[in-house]
């Protein structure tokens, strides 16, 4: 398992690297900030000195290889912004993302065992054909759309929930939560249900059931676990979306997350915080990855043998 | 001679050079008479009637299973052979209640010990699924859970009938696999299908299936994707769980030889039917269907090199297209108008049945 | 004449538990016309050596020849010739298909590629004709989908196909041993109706023994990547001089009960050993009931008796034979 | 030929076999031939919306400002009320679905084709090839699409051309995983060893033998993802860096609503609908086309689809 | 209702929502929006303040301030006023503050380049503990108002960092600011001034405007500000004017728009009085000119073009007759959320110029992309561009509107002719009557010789207050928002 782990960080790093040295580039190529941090009736000088103060006069070259050689002390520079450390303000932005992506992902794939095992159990019911339209249309609402009738409703005419904000403890969770919820659970819906589909029809359901094993049984100790590694992917791809991509809800919600942060970095042109938080994003992406890699792994022995994992 | 391999639990030693295993229990399933060595070869375990089984095809409902009827006696060993698609599977899976959902069996009855497992509860259809009836899977890979641990799988049958803690379980697990000639069973018991050849997944599907003496075991060409040597010794083995056991077995296959090695009756199947059945060697000694006759001569055995064998022309028919009357008009070399038009049922023929309208016509 | 020759063929595949002996020193003879039977365990071996002889596998040591030629060291075109020559049916009649071709598109497949052959539509279309009735199947099958046929009907496409370049050497990878007994002997009357038409040598793999009886010249019975014992068919299966073969014929069920009476059933223990650490020296030495110290020691040697060789420190006679 | 050469038995449905027929088929399956009938509107609208819409799609009449929808005494074209600047709804939306389709349409077959050949190569080959691609494909998956989304918009003007060149960028890594994977398994299969003993080139197996088998899955994912395009383009707008007014989409009209929803939600709610008819009914569609391209499936709809009857009286999944 | 309601402004803490999180609290930076609206009269204090209704200066931390040569300026500093850490304020705080904001070039403060650009350096001298003077290079009467801008801090603090959280000596002081969520100031014992209603305030930033209201609505905040009319404030839903002016501004050097009557033809395609009752909700004016009333210099005698389409379409028409490439494209480009329904009026005046026979594509950016064409130094080769800007005059005196936009090298003119341009000069040294009477008279120029501008509105914003504040808001409210005037319902 040890050496699996290595080998995956090392053909991880590659990658990552790149990310970083993209995002340094592209960012770069969005303009000078000068304009944006200075009165807009600064003097052109004035602007010339911010540039340089901060470096935005080197070629980019220079520019890059002073911020690696940062990067490699851990330094990822500081804010233009707030004059913050950069790794800092990334790191402080990051739990609250990552607890919601977490939340929602747990919820998101609750809902979609259940309902997908249950769709799955009489396919072409009824109650597969409804749950199967349910989890299309799910998969294909907008979502800053649903924050919105999500707040209107909620919060304004049955004033059930706050509207936004992170305040009132587990209701501020709530909508937030629903509405990221909904495209992962409809997608997984649909993922579950076809690996169950197939996994209940398959030889070692019949002889669980020959044994005289009983429904419940039936589903949780043979199809569940087999039919969970073609959901474990589409769940991590959706949970790289929800790391990458809860800005919109971040962003009507009041999150104090690391998509907002980032957003509000592009927009400002703020490159050390970008930085920082792409770097911390990709890396968590790469962890999440690697996670899923192990939990395949624990979920089939097969897998684990083949990597050469276990010996 | 001095060094060889020995399997430490192996069901039977290296060197041994045996007569195979039952050999005298050959007697008709319609006379009662019990033969000599093998005590309880009258009790009848299961009794199959009139079984029949429709699949509702989005192309239309067709027969699969045609009034099916068969006694297995305990201790003895019946052999459904035929080829492939002619319903063998259906019939195995109806009598395990394990059809798929499209699946439907619309008559007849499976009786064990007074039971009709066609109308009794579901509740007491699992309690009777492993201590009256268990099944052995063709396919042992795809038929033991790949991502379960094998001691777990095992253990199942007592967890659930017993009600047995894990580690007891578990316990009775291991046993078993020693029982049917795991070596190490302690540790292999931790190990995934995938680490297993395929000998041993089948002795491990085996093993499940005799857990908790069942009174009849089928086996659903149980050592079909084996190779010869392995076959040997699975055939070895559950000769020797059924004598221990007193179990009935249905032997499911469509290898002539093994039928003649190790079946006690043999009911030739066809398109969904039963056509011939009767006492091993007497059937294939003397073959009254057709397609039994056939069957028997495109065995490539002494047909010299290089001369054609005699095979069966076509192919059986299409389960859409089984046409009325007999269902092997069409490749058999004594067809009569009356095939054309008339089932032929499965009369008897002093212990020995067949069904077929020149069979009749020669008597 | 020596079509196909084979000398000391090894290939090793690098799995993760270690390096995967699968071919061992593998030598095989062909000659035109003739059927070379190979007989084996699952897992010695016998499709690689299928493959590597398609070229489909390279050898990491020992020599292929065909004719003479080795065709691993071909270029393009003569590369193309060289697989015009040697065709191969595979084992399994419902993966070898693809499933969104027709018959005809199946058939005529090979011709894409060598796109001198039947050049015009029309030629193809005839040839396609020609050889779904040399397979005895209906030319209004031409436009059907492999799962439309049964299992003997495309394995008869399978065979089609692999005619369609007009071999010389057909490689037949247990083309049986999915079908039915019925089927099986339409297959088998088959091939054995096109080697008398068309002259084509075979080189028939099967783990039925009883079928390799009734095909094969010559048989090859292969154990763990070896090839312990060659020989004709009468002397290979009347009178094995290796313990495998033995233990082999003694394993199979037999129909007839007099074969039965007189046969002693040698139930071998164990499995095939993996190929990955194979035993020392003689590598049946783990289930054979006569080995002794120095088969673990030292590799066998090869005893030849009138073209019959096996591959034992203690062959055995014709008297153990009939033990 | 010969007398053991039998004359092989009929084919279950001859007919249909050799020539599939589409239009039965469809007709077979209800909702497919909605979903169907339901984009065939969408794609006529697509094309001739702008003209089919008339003027007041394009100049309002502030009077009709905030119209409410479902009242004909304006003329059909403000059946569904009136925008902000007093334009008709039916029109706009009439007019946007062609921006939606001429945006989500290139982005799904632009990353589909690069995606699925470049996935399909790598997969065929295996060895480096594969992980190049798939670690290239990592990098985008992590990549902070919007960032590359403002780059683009900053450098090259905001316009349909760079909003498709952005999306199609960021989903390629989506076909190609799915390609590779697919393809990996299949240059495995022995029909297409099969083709390599005739010494096919790796070119020709993968359009032959891997292309054909992958399609549909590709084709599953697509219409999936032309969902996700759909919504990330008004996510681009919700933030401004999508379409560009006077160019209207359904993604913008949704984002822009957005804060009438409470007074005037048809302007918000109308838009969204469209969204997600279309992705049902495209979804729909798929599953029909996956079935319908599958010789082995095929028979599944040619004839219509019966209620099935209960399974026999077993412990069974009806159990539960 | 949601359990939050329990903190409301009755248990003494005043919860406000703002459109975005401040930066930073530096006070050199209050003239960003963000900063300012908090930090402001709230944390930190200027020595005098212009009273954003009457105009005047009136004492803060000064309570006298005498021009006692033309280029000398004294002040008289409020005894008795400590920082919120306790420290006594004094003219060595006073100076460390205006030399660190106004001559301090390597901190870059905001405030410096907005008020000080142009001034040149300070000199400034502290002759006893209550009293500072200040020397200008040229004399400046404007200078109080400048100071103004100048919040006052403690002389130790940084002159070479910003400082995140400042100590000063208004009313509040920092108690938490949990970045990203939520910042919280406390009212202080030692303030010098009327203590302040609430002993807490709550800031929290939402950047959707119906989120900000809905939270008003749901009782979670007290008062949300700027919101637009559409936002769902429904009768919480307080108006006021925020300073800001919206306007086409255009390149007047390229064709089409190098031609004045397509700029006039332009400026009344432009339906003001449709645009804000159908879009802003009848929250705005149609402008006149590029600053608001109550600015000195603006020009009463101004009104607004009137749409009419066809007295413009005859206008281009001519133009064209005279070779004017009327049907050349040109740009509007608008910054994305600039101002509520920003997208959706420039598309209306799209599309009325499209009627006219004008060609004029529309481009929204990001803020940083639509400064490069808003600011000095412009895009090169930009092409023809009408460039939507929204200025807003804080100070109250046109000086800081007609340099910047009007004079031919200002850092955000497009045009100006020299006329222009040497008015604009003489009219700064100017005070009173005749410093109102030059600039009234800069703003008729600039519209009847140059019309680089076609005027949109004077804008007006919506705050969503809760019903149990008191509160009235002025035109300085968006930029600073001063907590004391606010106070619980009786
Ligand atoms: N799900 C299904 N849908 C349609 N037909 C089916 C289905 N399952 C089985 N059949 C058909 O039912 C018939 C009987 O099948 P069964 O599996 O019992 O055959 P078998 O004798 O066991 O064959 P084999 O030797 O191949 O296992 C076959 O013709 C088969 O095609
Ligand atoms: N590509 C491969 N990579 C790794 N191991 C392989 C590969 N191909 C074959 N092997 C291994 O080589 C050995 C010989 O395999 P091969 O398929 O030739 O056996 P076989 O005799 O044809 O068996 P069967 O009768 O099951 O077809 C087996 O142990 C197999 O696992
Ligand atoms: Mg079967
Ligand atoms: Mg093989
Ligand atoms: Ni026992």
């Amino acid at each position: 398992m040890l050496t699996f782990l290595r080998r995956r960080a090392l053909t991880s790093l590659v990658p990552l690297l790149a990310v970083v040295l993209g995002v340094f580039v592209l960012a770069r190529l969005t303009g000078n900030p000068a304009s944006l941090y200075l009165p807009e009736n600064a003097t052109a000088e004035a602007r010339e000195q911010f540039s340089a103060a901060n470096g935005f006069d080197k070629p980019i070259w220079s520019q890059l290889l002073d911020y690696l050689a940062g990067v490699t002390r851990l330094d990822f520079g500081t804010s233009l912004r707030t004059g913050e450390d950069a790794a800092t303000m990334a790191l402080r932005a990051f739990p609250a993302t990552l607890q919601l992506a977490v939340v929602t992902m747990i919820l998101a794939c609750a809902v979609a065992v259940g309902v997908g095992c249950w769709a799955a159990l009489k396919p072409n019911g009824l109650g597969d054909r409804i749950s199967g339209m349910l989890s299309m249309t799910a998969a294909s609402v907008p979502d800053f759309w649903l924050a919105i009738l999500g707040i209107w409703v909620f919060a304004i005419m049955l004033g059930v929930l706050p509207t936004s904000g992170v305040d009132a403890g587990g209701a501020s969770w709530v909508l937030p939560i629903a509405v990221l919820m909904v495209r992962p659970a409809g997608v997984l819906t649909q993922v579950v249900r076809g690996a169950m589909i197939s996994a209940l029809g398959s030889p070692y359901v019949k002889v669980a059931r020959a044994k005289g094993a009983g429904e419940g049984r039936v589903v949780a100790r043979h199809a569940l676990k087999n039919a969970a590694p073609p959901a474990l992917t589409v769940a991590g791809d959706l949970a790289v979306g929800l790391i990458n991509g809860a800005v919109v809800v971040e962003t009507i919600f009041g999150w104090p997350g690391i998509g907002k942060l980032m957003i509000d970095a592009i927009l400002q042109r703020d490159f050390a915080v970008l930085q920082a938080a792409v770097a911390l994003t990709a890396i968590s992406i790469f962890v999440l990855n690697i996670a899923i890699d192990i939990g395949y792994a624990l979920l089939d022995a097969r897998v684990r043998n083949k990597s050469g994992a276990t010996a | 001679m001095s060094e060889r391999a020995s399997e430490p639990a192996g069901p039977v030693p290296a060197t041994t050079i045996q007569q195979r295993e039952g050999e005298s229990g050959r007697m008709s399933t319609h006379t009662a008479d019990a033969p000599p060595g093998t005590g309880r070869g009258d009790t009848v375990g299961m009794r199959v009637d009139g079984l029949t089984v429709d699949l509702h095809t989005p192309r239309g409902t067709v027969r699969a299973v045609d009034g099916v009827s068969f006694t297995a006696h305990r201790g003895r060993t019946l052999a459904l052979l035929g080829e492939s698609g002619c319903g063998k599977s259906m019939t195995a899976q109806a009598v395990v209640g394990l059809l798929e959902p499209i699946a439907e069996v619309t008559g007849g009855t499976i009786d064990i010990d007074g039971e009709d497992l066609l109308t009794v509860s579901r509740k007491r259809r699992r309690q009777l699924a492993g201590p009256a009836l268990s099944i052995v899977f063709q396919d042992a890979l795809t038929a033991l859970n790949p991502v379960v641990k094998v001691g777990v799988q095992l253990a199942e049958p007592y967890r659930i009938h017993r009600k047995m803690s894990a580690r007891a379980a578990r316990a009775e697990a291991i046993e078993l696999m020693r029982h049917v000639g795991i070596p190490e069973p302690e540790s292999r018991a931790d190990s995934y299908p995938h680490q297993f050849s395929g000998g041993m997944r089948q002795r491990l599907l085996i093993a499940m299936a005799v857990a908790l003496s069942p009174k009849v075991l089928i086996a659903d060409e149980p050592t079909t994707a084996l190779d010869v040597t392995v076959q040997a010794q699975i055939l070895a083995l559950l000769a020797r769980l059924r004598r221990e056991h007193d179990m009935a077995v249905i032997l499911i296959t469509h290898d002539l030889s093994v039928v003649a090695e190790e079946a006690d009756t043999v009911a030739v199947m066809y398109s969904g039917r039963i056509v011939e059945t009767g006492p091993v060697t007497d059937v294939f000694e003397d073959p009254r269907h057709p397609y039994t006759r056939g069957l028997l001569e495109s065995v490539p055995v002494d047909a010299e090199r290089g001369a054609d064998l005699r095979s069966i022309p076509g192919s059986p028919p299409d389960l859409f297209s089984v046409p009325p009357g007999c269902p092997y008009q069409a490749r058999c070399p004594l067809v009569m108008d009356v095939c054309r038009t008339d089932r032929p049922a499965l009369t008897d023929h002093g212990g020995r049945a067949v069904a077929c309208h020149a069979a009749e016509g020669a008597r | 004449m020596t079509l196909l020759d084979v000398q000391g063929i090894t290939k090793t595949f690098q799995v993760p538990k270690g390096r995967l002996r699968a071919l061992d020193g593998i030598d095989l003879r062909l000659a035109k016309g003739e059927t070379l039977g190979l007989v084996g365990e699952s897992g010695c071996g016998k499709s690689t050596l299928a493959r590597t002889l398609m070229l489909l596998e390279r050898p990491d040591s020992g020599t292929v020849r065909f004719g003479g030629v080795d065709p691993f060291a071909l270029r393009k075109a003569d590369l193309l010739r060289h697989r015009r020559r040697v065709q191969m049916v595979f084992q399994d009649p419902y993966a070898s298909l693809n499933p969104r071709l027709t018959a005809a598109d199946i058939i005529a497949e090979p011709w894409r590629t060598h796109k001198d052959l039947y050049s015009s539509a029309r030629e193809r279309a005839a040839r396609v004709a020609e050889l779904l009735h040399l397979v005895g199947l209906r030319p209004s099958d031409a436009n059907r989908y492999p799962q439309e046929f049964s299992g003997g009907q495309r394995q008869r496409l399978g065979i089609a196909r692999a005619l369609a370049l007009g071999p010389d050497v057909v490689i037949c990878d247990e083309p049986v041993s999915a079908l039915d007994l019925s089927v099986q002997a339409q297959v088998l009357n088959l091939l054995n109706r096109l080697q008398r038409q068309l002259g084509v040598s075979y080189l028939f793999i099967s783990h039925d023994l009883s079928v390799v009886r009734h095909v094969a010249d010559r048989v090859a019975v292969m154990y763990l990547g070896r090839i312990v014992e060659t020989g004709t068919t009468a002397e290979v299966f009347g009178n094995p001089r290796h313990p495998y073969t033995k233990a082999l014929l003694s394993a199979a069920p037999t129909l007839r009960r007099t074969d039965r009476e007189k046969k002693e059933r040698i139930l071998l223990t164990g499995e095939l050993p993996s190929p990955i650490d194979p035993p020392s020296g003689c590598r049946f030495r783990t289930r054979c009931w006569q080995a002794t110290d120095v088969c673990a020691r030292t590799p066998p040697p090869v005893s030849v008796v009138d073209g019959h060789a096996a591959e034992c420190h203690f062959p055995l006679t014709l008297a153990d034979a009939a033990r | 030929m010969s007398a053991t050469t039998a004359p092989p038995a009929a084919g279950p449905d001859e007919a249909a076999a050799t020539k599939p027929n589409y239009v039965r088929m469809l007709l077979a399956d209800p909702l497919a031939c909605v979903a169907a009938i339901v984009l065939l509107v969408v794609a006529f609208i697509a094309v001739f919306g702008r003209q089919l819409a008339g003027p007041s799609a394009v100049n309002g009449d502030l009077a009709l400002s905030r119209l409410a929808p479902f009242g004909t005494e304006h003329g059909w074209q403000y059946f569904l009320g009136g925008d902000l600047l007093g334009r008709s709804l039916l029109g706009r939306l009439m007019v946007a679905t062609g921006t939606t389709m001429s945006v989500s349409v290139p982005v799904v077959l632009i990353s589909l084709v690069i995606g699925a050949s470049v996935g399909m190569w790598a997969g065929y080959h295996r060895g480096w090839r594969e992980t190049v691609a798939m670690r290239i494909a990592d990098v985008v998956l992590s990549f902070p699409s919007l960032l590359m989304a403002v780059v683009v918009l900053y450098i090259f003007s905001p316009s349909i051309a760079s909003i498709i060149a952005i999306l199609a960028i960021t989903r390629i890594p989506v076909y190609l995983r799915t390609a590779r994977a697919e393809s990996a398994e299949l240059q495995s299969r022995i029909f297409v060893d099969a083709a390599r003993t005739f010494g096919t080139p790796s070119g020709a197996i993968i359009r032959r033998h891997i292309f054909p088998i992958v399609l549909p899955t590709l084709l599953t994912v697509a219409t999936l993802d032309f969902c996700y395009v759909m919504l990330a383009e008004s996510s681009l707008s919700f933030l401004g860096i999508g379409v560009q007014p006077p160019d209207v989409s359904w993604g913008l009209m949704v984002a822009q609503g957005r804060d009438q929803l409470r007074t005037e939600w048809w302007l918000s709610v109308l838009p969204g609908l469209a969204i997600v008819i279309t992705t049902v009914s495209a979804n729909l569609l798929a599953s029909w086309v996956r079935l319908a391209t599958d010789p082995g499936q095929r028979w599944r709809l040619t004839t219509p689809r019966r209620k099935r009857r209960r399974a026999a009286p077993v412990p069974g999944p009806e159990g539960a | 209702n949601s359990g939050n309601s329990g903190g409301g402004a009755a248990g003494g803490t005043l919860r406000i929502v703002l459109p975005q999180e401040p930066p930073t609290l530096e006070p050199c930076e209050a003239s960003l929006t963000a900063t300012g609206v908090v930090t402001r009269s709230n944390i930190t204090e200027p020595l005098l303040e212009r009273n954003p209704t009457s105009g005047e200066l009136e004492p803060k931390l000064a309570t006298a301030w005498t021009q006692t040569e033309p280029t000398l300026w004294t002040f008289t500093l409020r005894p008795g006023v400590t920082f919120s850490d306790g420290a006594q304020f004094t003219s060595a705080d006073a100076v460390a503050a205006i030399e660190r904001t106004a001559n301090n070039t390597t901190l870059a403060c905001n405030v410096q380049g907005y008020v000080f650009g142009q001034t040149g350096k300070l000199t400034l001298a502290a002759p006893d503990a209550t009293t500072v003077t200040v020397r200008t290079e040229a004399p400046d009467p404007l200078l109080p108002l400048r100071v103004s801008f100048i919040e006052m801090t403690k002389r130790d603090i940084s002159t070479t960092e910003k400082v995140r959280e400042p100590i000063g000596t208004g009313p509040y002081k920092i108690a938490s600011w949990a970045a990203g969520q939520k910042l919280t100031l406390t009212a202080w014992d030692g303030y010098w001034g009327t203590k302040p209603a609430y002993p807490t305030a709550e800031y929290q930033w939402r950047e959707e405007g119906t989120v900000r209201a809905a939270m008003v609505v749901n009782g979670e905040a007290d008062l949300a500000t700027n919101l637009g009319a559409d936002d769902g404030a429904g009768d919480t839903a307080v108006q006021y004017p925020n300073n800001e002016t919206t306007a086409l501004r255009f390149t007047t050097d390229q064709a089409p728009l190098n031609d004045i009557r397509v700029r006039q033809a332009i400026d009344m395609l432009i339906d003001r009085e449709g645009i804000i009752t159908s879009l802003f909700g009848g929250l705005g004016k149609p402008a006149s000119q590029l600053i608001g009333p109550g600015v000195v210099g603006y020009n009463e005698s101004m009104t607004p073009t009137t749409y009419d389409p066809a007295a413009a379409k005859a206008l281009v028409d001519a133009a064209k007759a005279d070779g004017v490439p009327v049907g050349t494209q040109f740009r509007i480009i608008g910054r994305t959320a600039q101002f509520p329904k920003i997208a959706e009026s420039i598309e209306l005046m799209q599309s009325a110029f499209a009627q006219a026979g004008l060609n004029a594509k529309i481009e929204m950016m990001d803020t940083s992309a639509q400064l490069k064409y808003q600011l000095r130094p412009f895009v090169p080769d930009a092409g023809p561009v009408a460039l939507m800007v929204m200025h807003g005059n804080q100070a109250g005196d046109a000086a800081f509107t007609v340099g910047q936009y009007f004079a031919t090298d200002g850092a955000q003119s497009t045009g100006g002719n020299a006329e222009l341009d040497a008015k604009i000069k003489a009219a700064a040294p100017l005070t009173g009557d005749e410093r109102q009477a030059a600039y009234a008279d800069v703003f008729k120029t600039q519209t009847d010789a140059v019309r680089g501008f076609a005027y949109l509105a004077n804008m007006e914003a919506v705050l969503a207050l809760s019903k149990s504040v008191d509160y009235r808001p002025d035109a300085a409210t968006g930029d600073e928002m001063r907590l004391g005037d606010m106070k619980p319902k009786a």
